[in-house]
């Protein structure tokens, strides 16, 4: 993927109908020790506030967040807002409990296949720490 | 919101108009409740020896403890299936049902909700996470009521639960619930109080007239909220809902106490909440009959089987030793979705058998334990008093002032309108405590007493306290050890 | 037995006459621990931080409690790999392990036990119920202790375990056992006490040599008995070991109380077991470190995961709350077969994660709880002074007559020197209550408390105490509910 | 099998080094129950005490119980010292927890084929209740 200019800003929150916001609230204050701008929206995130977030703030990244287990649902189409709204190559990234059936939870690479094919660089399970969340946007960052 | 809102029964004609123009509309299965008589008639018959409040009363009578375990898939064949299987593995006599909607519904989202339902048919799984009554309606409904032993109550908590309660209730549910600051912490994000109440009150209306009329309610009255609250905010939430629901004719209460893991601590929240609901009730005049249940653990669950078995064993103990008459159970499943059939079946299992382990054993009365009490009720009593008396006497008006100028505050919630400066923390024993009460009206003593609690784990810990410990307690038990290989190899 | 034994330590030349003539003749591995003083250096350098008495006082110091899992398999490939399976898992570093040995090597079977051994080969399996430690060796012993992070203890209790001892000692394990009645009780038939007395006084001397020249040994001191005994029975037969193990210069005994599976109770037991070692160890002049731990339930367990998972949980929650230093942890498997590595390192999980939710909560006094201590503590005192009048100021003389007269008494066990006239059946909170008491002195109080227990069961059951009640409760925790299929088929 | 004349009677014990007694012991009151004569022998009991005990009270059955793992073991032998003593036809039944291997004590029907090889005609699990036994017992003496 080319990527534009790096500016250490990243929008995180809870998407849907979903009204869990610890684990947003977690990674929040390990990105902002990490050194990152955050736009933290809380949770009950409609798709468009994350945008009209990312493009204030300039963010490389969106991190959304659901728990509830209909983030497969919810998720869809947010790819498509980005583009329309001129963030082509900004990066996406899914986290918790997405899925409800739990066939599926417990079915990582086919969840991960599923985001990828609406446009999602990385899924990440709810076992993923907040440290690895911003190791792994640094590394796509080429920060570190 | 500018109309006031009081503590106030609604008047008859007022509970008709809303329910015609307000409730009613909101989905198109609304139109075949129309006759609430009609309703009430069949709740009666279909309820029959599945009474949540009547079954409540019986283990009370009885000395027993009920198992209350919870479940919802997004098709009625699925929620059917594994409540069948459930109750067939041992939850069938003495235990009742909590089961949920989907989030969508709660939201009143209910197109959402119907692509869901395709989704889920499409796809063979259940792609939402509860059961979208109000979509499948009335009759749905009573199906399930018919296929099951024991008494259903709805778990659809959030702003508006009143369509969705109405179907429950006219299917022979329980469905109904006494909520206010409760749903505000826990679900909301935008509704003012006020509003809350409002539409609160015309479910716990809803409830009375179905237990005037002869089907006696027995409503949840819950304190989940974020997951993580002092016992003492709990507590507050619970008995404040009591006198609202009390107000608009409720004759029986479920007080639903989400448990912090602390024995001690837990069971005396529960007891001083019990003990205040009743004693604030019959001030005013109400004459409610309250029954006790502990809610497991509302933080991060650990994703592993063993793990989670102590965790639903502990969440199991604290009710059992408490006397409450209900344990809520979690799963197995609890980090990773909702319960499946085999991981709540498994959990009734595990309770069960404690009930047989511990025949009734009952947590002694201790200086510990009396001292703790103590200290919630004197917390609880300052908040509810200095409300009443922000009210002039109105419960209503004194929470909604209460919350406005920050002095009814608790730390986590995704509710705009909390102010969120209070910050609470574990003690060495994990019983929570503030580590900053931000602006709530602490008696000196109260503040004094959590903070000789932390300080305690502090010299425990070695190390002073700080904001990153407050962080790690959200997750002190969910993280799984690290695995330690051999250090010297078997030769 | 004409030789009349008596509570005095052996001297240096009858040990070492009993060694060469009676021990290390016993089966021909013991010629490789001939030299003491060797086997004494090996396992001072063998057993270097996995000291099992200074791993207990270093968990005193630091205030956390150790867990100890239990293992063995007929061939030494299948327990390593298990003991290292389950350190890796969660014991290692603040776990202790049990060594089972099979029941042939315990009854000095050692033909047996090596067809036992080829048998296991052959069939890929292991056909004996524990790792025959005599027929293996000190050299394989030591592979053992190499192989692990841990401090290991050897549970090879029988009527002589002294060559097992030995070897497990010289192997760098904590091998001994303070032990008298315990094993009588347990797993003889035909043995005198007296002739068990004079066994064990050996084994005591032996550990007390390590001791001395060393390498701190704690014995493990038992009440485990017939599984289903009162808690005074249990307590004074602790007690009693203390003092003989004492004499013998033990400086270190782990406590290891059969649990019986009432908080209350069980906590009593052990906080005067304690007590009381302390108070008659210091009487007469000795000076012993006691460290305590729960035995898990020790009658029959349910055959089905969830219901052994809540006894797991149970079986640790009791010693954590009562503070002893130990949870001993039994598996999934406890009703089919010894435990498999995966079984306990479930236990182990689940244990470790109870101490995580747990934090360092403690039961607290209560009325209750003194209330049941000074029970116990009364029946303990009038048995233990009873002995010394009997015995004129020796306990082992005392507790011979005692036997022999009846008034030291337990209902079901193999041991034909045991009376048996005491019955014993649980009360409505599953605390053990004397029935009968049969010829024991059970002051009146005591009598009249155990009799007032029981009436609480009568009420709440509902009809009169009887002797099927005794007979049912030898499984009242083993039999899995029926299926309670759904009454009404979905539509 | 010819079945010898019936006279209600029953040796129960624990075989080789198993010194459970519990399970025989419960085992002895449901039998006296019903009307059988016993001989319990308690825990250790060597085979040939459970033959000389059967000849003296003029058993139909030697209930053998081992709970300590090494049944297979203990067992091998009993019904030839039967057959020997003249009890050719005598009922043998053994239960409890009766091998140590888990992967045998699982797989029951290679436990029946292990012991119905040795001569034995029924082995019962753990899980079996004394009445289940007695009623067992009824029905090859073909009293009920
Ligand atoms: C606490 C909690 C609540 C609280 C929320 C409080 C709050 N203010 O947030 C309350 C009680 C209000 C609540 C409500 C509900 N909950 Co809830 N809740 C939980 C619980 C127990 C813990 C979640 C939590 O806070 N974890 C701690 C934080 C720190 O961790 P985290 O959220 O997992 O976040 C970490 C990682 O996941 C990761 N991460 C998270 N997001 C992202 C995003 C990115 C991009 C990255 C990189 C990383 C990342 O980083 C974080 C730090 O490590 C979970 C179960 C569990 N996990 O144990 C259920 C759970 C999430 N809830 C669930 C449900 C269904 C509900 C309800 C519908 C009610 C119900 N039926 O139980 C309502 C939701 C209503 C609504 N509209 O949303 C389900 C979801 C089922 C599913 N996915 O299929 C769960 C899984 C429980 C269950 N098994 O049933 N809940
Ligand atoms: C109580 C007990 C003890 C007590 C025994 C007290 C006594 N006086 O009998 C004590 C503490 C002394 C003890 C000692 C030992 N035990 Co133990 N003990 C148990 C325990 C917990 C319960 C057994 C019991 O009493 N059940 C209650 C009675 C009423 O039921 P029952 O015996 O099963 O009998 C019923 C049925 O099985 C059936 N039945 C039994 N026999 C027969 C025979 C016939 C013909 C029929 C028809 C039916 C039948 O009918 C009975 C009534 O329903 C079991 C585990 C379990 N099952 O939960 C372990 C267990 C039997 N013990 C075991 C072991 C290994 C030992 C020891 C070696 C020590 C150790 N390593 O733990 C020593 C034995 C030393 C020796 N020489 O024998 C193992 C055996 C392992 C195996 N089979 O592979 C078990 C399974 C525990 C385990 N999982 O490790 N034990």
């Amino acid at each position: 993927m080319k990527r534009r200019h790096v500016n250490k800003a990243v929008v995180i929150g809870t998407i849907g109908a979903d009204a869990h916001m610890i684990g947003g609230w977690v990674l929040e204050k390990a990105f902002r020790e990490a050194g990152f701008t955050v736009a933290f929206l809380g949770a009950v995130v409609p798709q468009q506030e994350f945008i009209n977030a990312a493009i204030e703030i300039d963010a490389d990244a969106i991190l959304v967040s659901s728990m509830y287990g209909m983030g497969l649902l919810d998720c869809e189409g947010l790819r498509d807002k980005c583009i329309e709204a001129g963030l082509d190559d900004i990066l996406l990234y899914v986290g918790g409990t997405v899925a409800a059936p739990i066939e599926l939870e417990k079915n990582w690479p086919e969840i991960e296949r599923r985001f990828r094919e609406i446009g999602f660089d990385r899924a990440f399970p709810n076992t993923c720490t907040a440290e690895e969340a911003v190791q792994a946007l640094k590394t796509d960052l080429g920060l570190e | 919101m500018t109309q006031k809102i009081r503590n106030q029964r609604l008047s008859d004609e007022e509970f008709q108009r809303i329910r015609r123009e307000e409730v009613l509309p909101q989905w198109e299965t609304g139109k075949d409740i129309e006759d609430l008589d009609e309703c009430i008639a069949a709740a009666k018959e279909l309820s029959q020896g599945k009474s949540h409040a009547l079954k409540h009363q019986e283990a009370e009578d009885r000395g027993i403890h009920l198992l209350m375990p919870q479940f919802g898939r997004a098709l009625t064949e699925y929620t059917i299936e594994g409540l069948q299987h459930v109750e067939a593995e041992g939850l069938a006599p003495d235990g009742v049902w909590i089961i949920f909607s989907d989030s969508y519904t709660r939201k009143l989202d209910f197109e959402r909700a119907a692509a869901g339902i395709e989704r889920s048919r499409q796809e063979g799984m259940s792609m939402l996470n509860g059961w979208p009554i109000v979509n499948f309606g009335v009759e749905e409904a009573r199906r399930i009521r018919r296929a099951s032993q024991v008494p259903l109550t709805l778990n659809s908590t959030d702003e508006d639960g009143r369509l969705a309660s109405e179907i429950a209730l006219a299917a022979g549910w329980n469905g109904a619930n006494t909520r206010s600051l409760q749903e505000c912490v826990a679900h909301c994000k935008d509704i003012p109080l006020e509003e809350e109440i409002r539409i609160n009150q015309y479910e716990s209306r809803l409830a009375a007239i179905y237990t005037e009329k002869g089907v006696p309610i027995c409503t949840h009255n819950a304190c989940n909220l974020t997951g993580y609250d002092s016992p003492g905010y709990r507590s507050f939430v619970v008995v404040s809902q009591s006198l609202l629901g009390a107000e608009q004719g409720i004759k029986y209460q479920f007080l639903e106490n989400g448990l912090n893991m602390n024995l001690i601590q837990d069971i005396a929240m529960v007891r001083v909440t019990k003990r205040l609901c009743q004693e604030y009730t019959r001030r005013f005049g109400y004459d409610v009959k309250f029954f006790t249940g502990g809610y497991p653990f509302l933080g991060a669950w650990p994703p592993r089987l063993e793990e989670a078995n102590a965790m639903i064993a502990w969440n199991a103990i604290i009710p059992i030793l408490g006397d409450f008459t209900t344990a809520i159970l979690k799963s197995e499943d609890e980090a990773f979705a909702t319960p499946t059939k085999e991981g709540m079946a498994g959990s009734v299992r595990l309770a069960r058998h404690l009930l047989t382990l511990m025949g009734t054993q009952k947590m002694p009365e201790s200086e510990e334990s009396r001292l703790e009490e103590a200290m919630i009720e004197l917390e609880v009593r300052t908040l509810l008093d200095k409300c009443l008396e922000a009210g002039d006497g109105d419960m209503v008006v004194g929470m909604c002032k209460g919350v406005e100028a920050g002095w009814v505050d608790t730390m986590l919630t995704p509710w705009k309108y909390n102010k969120g400066k209070v910050m609470v923390m574990r003690d060495a024993e994990n019983a929570v405590r503030y580590f900053d009460p931000g602006d709530i009206p602490l008696p000196k003593e109260v503040l004094d007493y959590h903070r000789e609690k932390l300080a305690g784990r502090e010299k425990k810990e070695g190390r002073p306290l700080d904001f990153q410990m407050v962080v790690q307690d959200l997750q002190f038990a969910s993280i799984l050890p690290k695995r330690q290989p051999p250090s010297i190899q078997a030769e």
